[in-house]
């Protein structure tokens, strides 16, 4: 991968020269693994259960010690593991061998399924998210961009702004209130990341029919989710959609988007630079949320085995969320941070892997001094957990007790949970390769990766892609051939069943269970068709923000469509007063394995692309969100866009509707475009 | 009169943020000598007649509890039954 | 000699930059509190501001009752300090018992934000005196368990003694009993107030400017009082 | 593990909108045997040591229940005690 060299090329050379005692290339970790002790007589299956005592001292799943270490592995290159369950395919199981020289344990199984899933590594995506780099007009606003947690875009001298949207959908079809919360915790969470304060969100939401029973239990779910976890984090809900279509009864989308606003030194990166460095875990105690995906690999955690539930649902703390943001922030201001990344999908795995791979350094880290809710965890389950609510800093280690400090004071748990290791010195002598990320658990090593094999080495797909064969068909069907109300009697319950319909009726029930006014900086909200945001009291300067997205008519043509969603926030923001600056996307697709799916994703890539190119603002980050569908039938492609703008002085904003007038003149009223 | 009790209660696994923060909250009261809080609810369900479990656990399944996250238990009461009871 | 004004922040507080802002705009010095500190470095009045302190489990105020600064503003209160209450603010003084009956749940069950028509009750507290008897205002209401609760009698003696010092107008947006937005102790010193006058200080930010009119109160009854 | 159990209700005359709703939507359900539903809360305590009912009373009066407009009751149980549990 491209990126991947240009992370490469900064070794830490000055720290290379002097390898700690944790290097593990000079020393493979303390103690390592019961040595001599024989493989087991029968390779483990998992999801077979092993009746089991404690955990730590007898043979758990038949391993040694509890836990399958490096040195068993290596010991033990027939055992059977089920990646096929974990979502991977031969060839990529194939590929991780390669890469270790060995069969993955336990422990890097999990990790690799997790980074290399479609979510974390954008397999099927990449090929076509890079018209969004190389498309875009060159902006020297951007201080940040695809790639990064959020994009960065400054505003003025002294202040930029960081926005992202992203997609939620599946824990909220699940478990609506908590899933859609998480949801805006996880915004919240990459937004903090940059080192900006998040000051307000946004939620484009798409439900199924109005009057389904499901949409009963859904909709109101995730609104008070939504509701509940941005009101307790004091963020201002300044717009979203509601759009119903039933093509989303299996599967709503639940999208959020967070706005954070940073001084322009303030700017965070996640590279976890400087060997010795502390790797500091920060926030909540690690459980066993959202680990559904690797519970295959655990049958033998629970005493009673087999049928203990495992929840794939995350609960969100957006107390404690709150208490990160504002430490986060403290430690920020005082220059405590050398590298920060957020805790999202991908837990532990993503951010020890994205931080190290990022810097090209190694990290050593003590699995055991990760905080856990739940004593009985197992390694791998600590570093899949999704648990909520958490940061991963690196600090030197001068500064590792002012960061305590800070924690402390905002009620943050904080623990040093490992180190940054120094990048490898080459056979050679002069170039450096990037380090290895060890990871041991009660002494024995259970990972031994470079970290760069699973962030930026994951399989990249260019997946047939086939237009829908029913396209034809829909396109032929015109709206210039319905019927059209003749009669005044006919337009008027024409009218009247437009007002009435969901998609066009008033959303107050919806946006009056979302505080709109704290902070005080909302210069307009809902029901406006843009959001504005004040970021300086003194200068008056803001932003405006609207996401938008059409999912029948991107069905009926992707690439306009697209353009279209694009367009449409882009008119919202500037029709408030704005300039248009930068754009952010997620797009939700049905399956990339579908001809037709991936078909009308490359489209509509394109069609941003294209029409980002046109207007002159680049896409500064976003999501994908594939596999929305339910059974074959995938939702209609709902790329949504938000478009950020730029106001000077936001009391010059234009706000929507007609202003009441106080003199006797009349306002004339223009309509213009074609 | 009889009545029927339902007891939710967060599965074990998933994390009770109520409990957590009442359990932080108590050294401001002196007291020191709790390992665990955990907050659920208690529903009491009065019925016309004769109370019915089965109709009770029926209700419990499908409205009162969220499997998802969510464990219950159920019994039938009588007011002022064994249960020690504030002054 | 400028007033001093300070706004508590506990974990979990939302409205205390907005707070400050209202007292700072009406003319005050801000002094910002801490909940772990008793200390309130000489301040003249206190707001409690809106928000979740240390999440609002439980009940909502239940914990912040405790914290520390809590003691010595609930002594203060007893001596005539004043301090505002808004939301949670309100809901703490209560769970504090410096404010008679409790917040619950709304009746709706949602929690709730809109632009609210307020009648002002009573203008004789150290927190409404720049107000006309009886004077209508706009200003915003956002709240999960505001829905105000009181046994007959209290309600019936807060009535009696000019203790209800605000009224919702136009539509109860919680349920609360007899449209109670705000009441205050015995003395006036202490009100505590569902609505968020803090949102409605600047015309580019909230419905009106109303909010206001409770800091200026506070500077004139200061100014007003011995020193 | 013994533990704890504090109970807390709404007094009788506090109106539980909660309790309402979940009995208004009841005979959606085909239930219409159900006089009255009322939602409260149960907390869960764990000592380090011995359950100190005591020490239990004591936070449920001071932090637990709000004595304006909540009753509370205590008791120990044991896990997996006489209450009819859900499989
Ligand atoms: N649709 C998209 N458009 C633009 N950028 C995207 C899109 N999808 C993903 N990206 C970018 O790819 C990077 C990886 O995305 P993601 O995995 O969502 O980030 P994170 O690590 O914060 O979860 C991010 O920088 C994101 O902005």
């Amino acid at each position: 991968m491209i990126e991947r060299s240009e992370v490469m090329g900064q070794p830490e050379p000055a720290l290379a020269d002097h390898p700690s005692a944790s290097d593990p290339t000079t020393a493979p970790g303390p103690t390592v693994d019961p040595v001599g002790q024989p493989a087991p007589a029968e390779s483990p299956v998992p999801g077979q259960a092993v009746p089991v005592g404690v955990a730590d001292e007898l043979p758990v799943n038949g391993y040694p010690g509890g836990v399958d270490t490096v040195s068993n592995a290596g010991a033990t290159p027939g055992d059977l593991q089920p990646y096929a369950e974990l979502g991977l395919r031969d060839d990529e199981y194939d590929r991780i061998r390669q890469i270790l020289g060995r069969r993955p344990t336990q422990s890097e199984l999990a990790m690799y399924s997790i980074m290399w899933s479609e979510h974390c590594s954008y397999k099927s995506s990449k090929v076509h998210l890079r018209q969004f780099s190389e498309k875009a007009p060159p902006s020297d606003r951007m201080l940040a961009g695809i790639g990064e947690n959020a994009g960065v875009i400054q505003i003025s001298e002294q202040l930029a702004v960081t926005f992202k949207v992203e997609s939620h959908n599946h824990p909220s079809f699940v478990e609506p209130h908590q899933g859609a919360a998480t949801g805006v915790g996880g915004i919240v969470r990459d937004i903090l990341a940059m080192g900006a304060r998040p000051v307000a969100v946004m939620d484009p939401l798409r439900f199924g029919a109005a009057d389904h029973p499901d949409t009963a239990r859904v909709l109101p779910g995730v609104v008070a989710g939504i509701g509940t976890y941005g009101n307790s984090l004091g963020l201002p809900n300044i717009g979203g959609e509601v759009v119903f279509d039933s093509c989303y009864q299996g599967n709503p989308l639940v999208n959020a988007l967070c706005l954070g606003v940073l001084p322009v030194q303030r700017l965070q990166n996640k590279a976890a630079a400087g060997a010795g460095n502390v790797v500091v875990l920060l926030g909540a105690k690690t459980g066993r949320d959202g680990i559904g995906g690797v519970s295959v690999l655990a049958s033998a955690t629970f005493d009673d085995g087999s049928e203990q539930r495992r929840p794939s649902v995350q609960v969100g703390d957006p107390f404690m969320e709150k208490l990160l943001i504002e430490a986060c922030l403290e430690l920020y201001d005082a220059g405590l941070v050398v590298g920060i990344q957020d805790l999202g999908g991908a837990g532990l795995t993503c951010a020890l892997t994205e931080t190290a791979a990022a810097a090209g350094t190694g990290m050593r880290v003590w699995l055991e001094r990760v905080p856990l809710r739940e004593a009985s965890m197992q390694p791998h389950e600590i570093l899949a957990s999704e648990s909520q609510e958490r940061m991963l800093l690196i600090v030197s280690p001068e500064k590792l007790d002012a960061v305590l400090r800070i924690a402390e004071k905002w009620g943050v748990p904080a623990s040093a949970i490992g180190e940054v290791t120094p990048a490898t010195p080459a056979a050679d002598g002069t170039t450096a390769e990037p380090g290895r990320l060890l990871v041991t658990w009660q002494g024995h090593t259970v990972v031994d990766v470079p970290p760069g094999s699973l962030v930026d080495d994951g399989p990249v797909y260019a997946r047939p892609m086939r237009e829908p064969a029913d396209l034809i068909l829909l396109q032929a069907d015109r709206a210039e051939t319905l019927p059209r109300p003749a009669t005044a009697e006919a337009l008027r319950e024409t009218l009247l069943r437009m007002i009435a319909s969901p998609n066009l009726c008033d959303k107050t029930w919806v946006t009056e269970q979302y505080d709109r006014y704290v902070l005080g900086n909302t210069v307009l909200a809902q029901p406006e068709d843009a959001g504005i945001i004040r970021i300086d009291e003194q200068s008056g300067l803001g932003v405006a923000i609207s996401v938008d997205g059409n999912g029948r008519y991107t069905r009926l043509d992707p690439y306009n469509g697209a353009k279209l969603a694009l367009a449409e926030a882009y008119r919202n923001v500037a029709v408030t007063g704005a300039k248009p600056v930068a754009v952010t996307d997620c797009l939700n697709f049905g399956s990339p394995e579908d001809p037709g799916v991936m078909w009308q994703f490359a489209e509509a890539v394109r069609g941003l692309a294209d029409g980002c190119a046109e207007l002159g603002i680049p896409v500064t980050g976003g999501n994908v969100s594939f596999y929305n569908q339910t059974g074959a039938a995938a939702i209609h492609p709902t790329p949504v866009v938000g478009v950020l703008g730029v106001l000077d002085d936001v009391a010059q904003r234009v706000p929507m509707g007609f202003a009441r007038t106080t003199g006797n003149d009349h306002d004339l009223i223009f309509l213009l475009g074609e | 009169m009889p009545r029927v009790v339902v007891d939710v209660m967060l599965k074990p696994e998933i994390l009770d943020p109520q409990g957590q923060a009442v359990a932080n909250a108590l050294p401001r009261l002196g007291v020191t000598d709790v390992s665990s809080v955990r907050i659920g609810r208690r529903i009491e369900i009065e019925f016309t007649g004769q109370p019915d479990l089965d109709r009770a656990r029926e209700i419990a399944d499908k409205l009162l509890a969220n499997p998802v996250i969510e464990d219950f238990s159920i019994r039938v009461t009588e007011a002022g039954d064994a249960e020690e009871s504030h002054p | 000699m400028t007033a001093r004004i300070g706004v508590v922040t506990f974990p979990g507080s939302l409205d205390d930059r907005d707070a400050a802002r209202a007292a700072r705009i009406a003319g005050a010095e801000v002094v910002p509190l801490w909940h772990d500190d008793p200390d309130l470095h000489g301040v003249d009045g206190v707001v409690l501001p809106g928000g979740f302190s240390y999440g609002d489990y439980l009940r909502c105020g239940a914990i912040a009752r405790f914290a520390p600064v809590m003691e010595t503003i609930a002594a203060g209160a007893r001596d005539g300090l004043p301090v505002l209450g808004i939301c949670n603010g309100f809901q703490i003084l209560c769970e504090a018992h410096l404010l008679p009956g409790a917040l619950t749940r709304n009746q709706h069950l949602h929690f709730r934000n809109r632009d609210q028509v307020l009648r002002i009750e009573s203008a004789g507290t150290a927190w409404t005196n720049a107000f006309q008897p009886g004077q209508e205002i706009l200003i915003p209401v956002k709240n999960g368990e505001g829905c105000y609760v009181a046994d007959g009698r209290t309600l019936d003696e807060l009535e009696a003694t000019g203790r209800v010092v605000a009224r919702y107008l136009g539509g109860n947006p919680n349920g609360s009993l007899r449209d109670i937005a705000g009441i205050s102790n015995e003395a006036g010193n202490v009100v505590g107030l569902m609505p968020h006058p803090e949102h409605a200080v600047e015309a580019l930010t909230g419905p009106s400017l109303d909010g206001l009119g409770f800091f200026t109160s506070i500077l004139k009854h200061l100014a007003g009082a011995p020193a």
